[in-house]
């Protein structure tokens, strides 16, 4: 075990599996010779060569495009889109191709690849460096949808991803980078260094797809959420003193419903957290599952708290995101209904 | 300058009712165009695509640089592949106006393109076709058969009547699975093609594309990478005037030809006769050799005419005089390599009457034995549990559900 | 009044609007010269000239982003997306800019405009030609989206659309075009000449946007719709002598969420259908809402019923579109449970 | 033909550590390239997309045909646009670095492009830029009090704090609205333009696009609808030799220039050197004139280079010599100029001296007042009901509801 940030739990990911295997290859903007604008890729270049990682042009299209042509003729591609709010010019490829590509053709060809993209708010990004798409990718049948919150779950989720047969959207809460950040953007950042979950196992160690974890363990409520809101609502579990299931999904599709089932069951009560907007955002799915199998076990409404149904603002970062405060009031209110 | 700005929107200088008229389409004579070395540099060619690089002249003789070596067996052949896909398509023509499946396209006047393409290809190369190039699929004898079961979407169909009909897929015959979306599968032919050269493999791809589909946002993703990586590639333009009801004015704009799209991005660019076989044959060799010896990407630009519908759910006599495909100034490709035959002694008028008829009796042949399977309407169709499979790999605990929930 | 097609209703709200309206102008694959595939736009290029009607390049993203600078310059584009299965490459101007134009530039640009496209399945369009992306674009803060059931509807609120002063997605349900398709394909359609719901009234008549419309009262459940579905919960309601409320959504956002409220809250069960893929469909949004708001009047959890989470197949079309057999199965247990 | 293919990837030729090196770049002599008349044949022009127009020579003399026609004070307040936006950037810079804004974007060097080409257009022509050109709104005397409150998203900002730094927005400036998106405001300036032919309207756009950004999507859209309508649009690319850490090469591939990618549409392509302010305003003029004149669209290439890094996030040193910008042999627009305008005696040393400190002073009493509004992390911000406005011009009973929950 080793502590590390999520950034180099990343590119030791990439490491292994470049080494382990030859097909895996890696490119996007800025990702070959400078390592990524958040340094994910750093030194891969250096020891794989540029056949094996690799600058391209500024065209998400033409990156999944290339990459859905590379893994159905035997590379594994892992590519990088720089933000995912970047990732619009690519959809038609992710959707129409990389999603139907087993289907389409009976499993003649596939699509084995893995897109990665730093997502979600909290760093003054405004509009174009703060969005949370991933309803956008749940939707899509034939894409599976990951979202790590900690340095050993970025490593070993990456690993799996690109090891699976399908493609895999790999969403990276960038706000999340060097430390767990708790909603509380006035105190200092614990960075994953100086943090109990900043642990990694060493060595090949795939965490597989499709299992949440439990992040706290309680009795009067379960908060089902992932990625940077992980820690937001292990945050206000402890400073409010709450006795809460806290459920880090880890993998959006496939969902490890069961989890969440057996413990909105035993609780009662569920709040359902991200940063997306809220209208259509991967919440409602949860929110539709959890009333469906758990109606009679459930003492109140499943709540969402989510970002607001606007563009995501600058000067107004703190008024948008889902925070401590607000979520702690939602769940008052959820544990008084 | 003070003049009020006005909109400039392109319009065919036909309509229905008007008399086909090509007297406009420069049609330079066969052989005069040269053949450069397959290093050129593409500023010095610019003029092939400005040109028509044709190798047959009107008494069927083969003149030229660009006359390929083809010999009489293999040219018989390449006759043969035209004649069945001609006769292929005819038949399921009727038989969606029979209602035995709900859609189907036609290759009719551009035979050559794809079946003359496919002969300069070698096993393991990959084509990404769009719905128009079945003839890849048949000059590379891939059992008819089961391309009917894929039109009749039936129990026989390997894609298990997932896809509209034509949309084939065929690893093995280097065919890539067709997408119903336009374009997206330009820039991946183009990373297959990288994949080749990261592998130090030496096989190569073809993207294809239609003149209305050049519009798209993908053929430029594609042109970028292929011109940045210098991929292995074969970029096609079949050049068939129309896209739906729309002339291909409107997808060119004021560039001269489709091929020139190629020079902004420093693409070797090729403009050929599309229906003229071994004109065809002659590019697709020289732009394969080019891919092949690691030289980079060439663009090619076909110029036929698409002389029937756009699909069995169109009717072009809304937008265009009736007869314009019969006034067509490049002929039938088919009627065109069936006189070169003829003229280099290797082929006769009976032989062809005969040969027409066997190609008849064969496809028939094979139209009854798919129909026996089934067709979309009756006999054996794909089994509803097929639904289910192929999303991944292995199923996810989700679909399970759903597929328990259908009972299958 | 007068009976009409949808597709005569779609066509005669582009002419009022073109006539009322020098700004209004009309452009997109196919409909200008020809009239649009569906022959929603035939007449206009001859009536109003090539200006106002024109043919465009296969570019969907061209096709909305000249629309959205056009839009910026005083324009009314209404434009149409071939098939709704096509605007994935338009996705990128649609979500990035038109959405946020208003917001970004605090009003100084704006954006108003349609965005016409034929959706959903049921005519053996397979893959690409049956998709409804509906959820894709309720997420997106910023984006209208409607879809019409009827003929009196189309019309109406294309006009609304058309008048809106902020971008709309029209989603027009491709198969209910021709006449009011209840789901049994093996039965002679009725077509909207011969239907009581194909008569349309006469001149400018916009239908608000943001209404939902009863189209059968009952007491047991409510049935919560929109598009083709209306047409098959009405079959399934009338065939099974239910007592049902059959609410037609008209418009997703802005959504009309009160009246089904009101009705949930009367009826004490809930069915909400869709022929999109389940998975992050609309219906989670509707199911989350309505479990928030009628929790406690709520005997029953709510059910959805909607496409499988697969492509859309070709010969399996009537296993996969959420037909009158799935529909009623869900329906007995939903007033079991 | 079996040797095995290879991938290959484009490399500057210099990295850090390496001398910078600018010999392999051909520059013309200022005045040698001839200025065709605005109506010619796209083809006859071809070889003024792989040259560089140039109007100042080295002792500052405007020379050929391409020399301008501007006055003395049309000149000196270009000079001054330059500087004014050099101190600006200077200031704002370094306000970043003191925490009083997140992020912010530098013009070093690309001075003459944004400041010269909008003395071209007139008022109600609009221009579609990126985050680069922030001189379109200083030459047209935009407040930069209201750019400063921009930059610091306080409660001045005309936009209420929802944009990220630089993100301006100016209609009576004709200064469109900037997306993050890179390339996607490209088929937007095409669209504008469309709609002023449509109108019959005399107004133009201007597209504004980076070398990197060209590989988007989008550019594509945009060059191919502006050459099927003949657009009233100039459709610029700023190339400045870098996108963030990716050299030019990337994005162009194996075409000799960006410029060359509008001989793939007809459209009739420039390349001009950026850093002279006198070559931008004639080229920007021609293109605006063919315009205006209904001839339809350019494309032109201002040839210049980034000499700060991409943004405050970057750190150039790490993928480029540092001393690569001093090195670039186009020189600084802001000298160059400066020297001009003293070699025709409409300026001197100490003229320059003195403006540099009034400007000086200008611009940080202006950041005074717009500090004393707000910054990013003091002061009055835009207040958090702003948050819930402009999604919809009416707001929706869902929104208004999420506004009362959030309480303003
Ligand atoms: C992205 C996308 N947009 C629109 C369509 C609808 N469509 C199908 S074929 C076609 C015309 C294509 O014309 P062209 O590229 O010239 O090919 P051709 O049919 O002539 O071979 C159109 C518009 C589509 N399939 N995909
Ligand atoms: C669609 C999209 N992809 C990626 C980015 C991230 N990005 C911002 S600027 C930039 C480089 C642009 O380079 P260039 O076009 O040359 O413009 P320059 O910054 O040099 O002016 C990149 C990759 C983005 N903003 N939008
Ligand atoms: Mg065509
Ligand atoms: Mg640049």
């Amino acid at each position: 075990m080793a502590h590390m940030t999520m950034i180099e739990a990343i590119r030791e990911a990439h490491d292994i599996a470049m080494a382990r295997d030859d097909r895996v290859v890696v490119f996007g903007e800025d990702v070959g010779f400078f390592g990524g604008v958040f340094r994910c890729t750093a030194g891969l270049q250096k020891k794989f060569g540029a056949t094996r990682c690799f600058d391209t042009p500024i065209s998400e299209l033409g990156i999944v495009g290339t990459a859905i042509g590379m893994a159905a003729n035997d590379i594994r591609p892992v590519v990088e889109i720089q933000f995912a709010d970047y990732m619009y010019p690519a959809y038609d490829q992710l959707v129409s191709e990389a999603a139907r590509l087993r289907y389409r053709s009976a499993g003649e060809f596939t699509c084995p690849m893995v897109v990665r993209m730093p997502t979600g708010g909290g760093i003054f990004g405004a509009q174009t460096h703060s969005q949370s798409p991933e309803a956008l990718f749940t939707h899509v049948a034939g894409l599976k949808t990951v979202v790590p919150s900690t340095p050993a779950d970025a490593k070993g989720l990456l690993l799996a991803a690109i090891e699976d047969p399908d493609p895999v959207i790999f969403l990276e809460p960038k706000r999340i980078y060097n430390g767990p950040f708790d909603g509380h953007h006035d105190r200092p950042l614990v960075g994953w260094k100086k943090h109990e979950l900043g642990d990694v196992p060493e060595g090949h160690t795939p965490v597989p797809l499709g299992k949440a974890m439990l992040r706290s363990h309680g009795e009067d409520l379960t908060i089902v959420t992932y990625g940077t809101m992980v820690h937001v609502a292990l945050g206000v579990v402890t400073d409010a003193g709450l006795s809460a299931d806290v459920i880090d999904l880890r993998t959006l599709v496939p969902l490890d419903i069961d989890s969440v089932v057996a413990s909105v069951k035993r609780t009662g009560r569920c709040l359902v957290l991200h940063e997306a907007t809220l209208t259509s955002g991967f919440g409602a799915e949860l929110t539709a599952q959890v009333q469906e199998e758990c109606f009679y076990h459930l003492e109140a409404p499943v709540k969402r708290v989510a970002g607001w149904d606007t563009p995501y603002p600058h000067a107004g970062e703190w008024d948008y995101f889902p925070g401590p405060e607000r979520v702690l009031r939602n769940i008052e209110a959820l544990l008084e209904a | 300058m003070t003049d009020p700005l006005r909109l400039h929107v392109p319009e065919p200088t036909l309509r229905p009712g008007d008399s086909p008229d090509f007297s406009g389409v420069p049609i330079p004579k066969a052989g005069s165009v040269r053949r450069p070395p397959i290093d050129s540099d593409p500023e010095d060619i610019r003029d092939l695509a400005f040109t028509i690089i044709r190798v047959m002249d009107r008494k069927g003789l083969a003149v030229g640089d660009w006359a390929p070596d083809v010999d009489d067996d293999e040219l018989r052949a390449g006759l043969r592949h035209m004649m069945l896909l001609r006769e292929y398509d005819a038949r399921m023509l009727t038989a969606q106006r029979q209602g035995k499946t709900s859609f189907y396209m036609q290759h009719l006047g551009e035979e050559a393109i794809s079946c003359g393409f496919r002969r300069e290809l070698v096993a393991g190369d990959m084509n990404f076709p769009t719905y128009r190039q079945a003839g890849l699929l048949i000059a590379d004898d891939y059992p008819m058969l089961l391309m009917m079961n894929q039109v009749y979407s039936n129990e026989g169909d390997t894609v298990h009547g997932r896809q509209l009909p034509v949309f084939y897929s065929s690893k093995d015959h280097g065919f890539f699975s067709i997408s119903g979306n336009l374009a997206t599968q330009y820039p991946q032919a183009v990373g297959w093609a990288m994949a080749s050269a990261i592998k130090g493999a030496t096989n190569i791809a073809a993207a294809w594309i239609g003149d209305g589909s050049t519009a798209e946002n993908d053929f430029h993703a594609g042109l970028v990478f292929a011109s940045t990586y210098k991929a292995p590639v074969v970029l096609n333009i079949v050049n068939n005037q129309w896209a739906i009801s729309t002339f291909q004015g409107i997808a060119r704009g004021g560039s001269g030809t489709f091929a020139a799209r190629g020079h902004g991005f420093g693409i070797p660019a090729l403009r050929v006769d599309g229906n003229d076989y071994l004109a065809v044959r002659a590019v697709a060799r020289w732009a394969a050799e080019r891919a092949r010896s690691n030289l980079g990407p060439t663009l090619i630009e076909y110029v036929t005419y698409r002389v029937a519908g756009h699909s069995t759910s169109d009717d072009p006599s809304a937008y265009r005089p009736e007869e314009e495909g019969s006034a067509w100034p490049l002929g039938d490709p088919i009627l065109r390599l069936r006189d070169h035959l003829i003229a280099r002694e290797a082929w006769s008028e009976e032989r062809h009457t005969q040969a027409e008829a066997e190609i008849r009796a064969e496809v028939i042949a094979t139209q009854k034995k798919a129909e026996a399977i089934g067709t979309l309407t009756s006999g054996r169709l794909p089994s509803p549990a097929h639904m289910f499979e192929d999303v991944f790999e292995t199923p996810t605990p989700h679909l399970i559900r759903q597929r328990h929930e259908m009972g299958v």
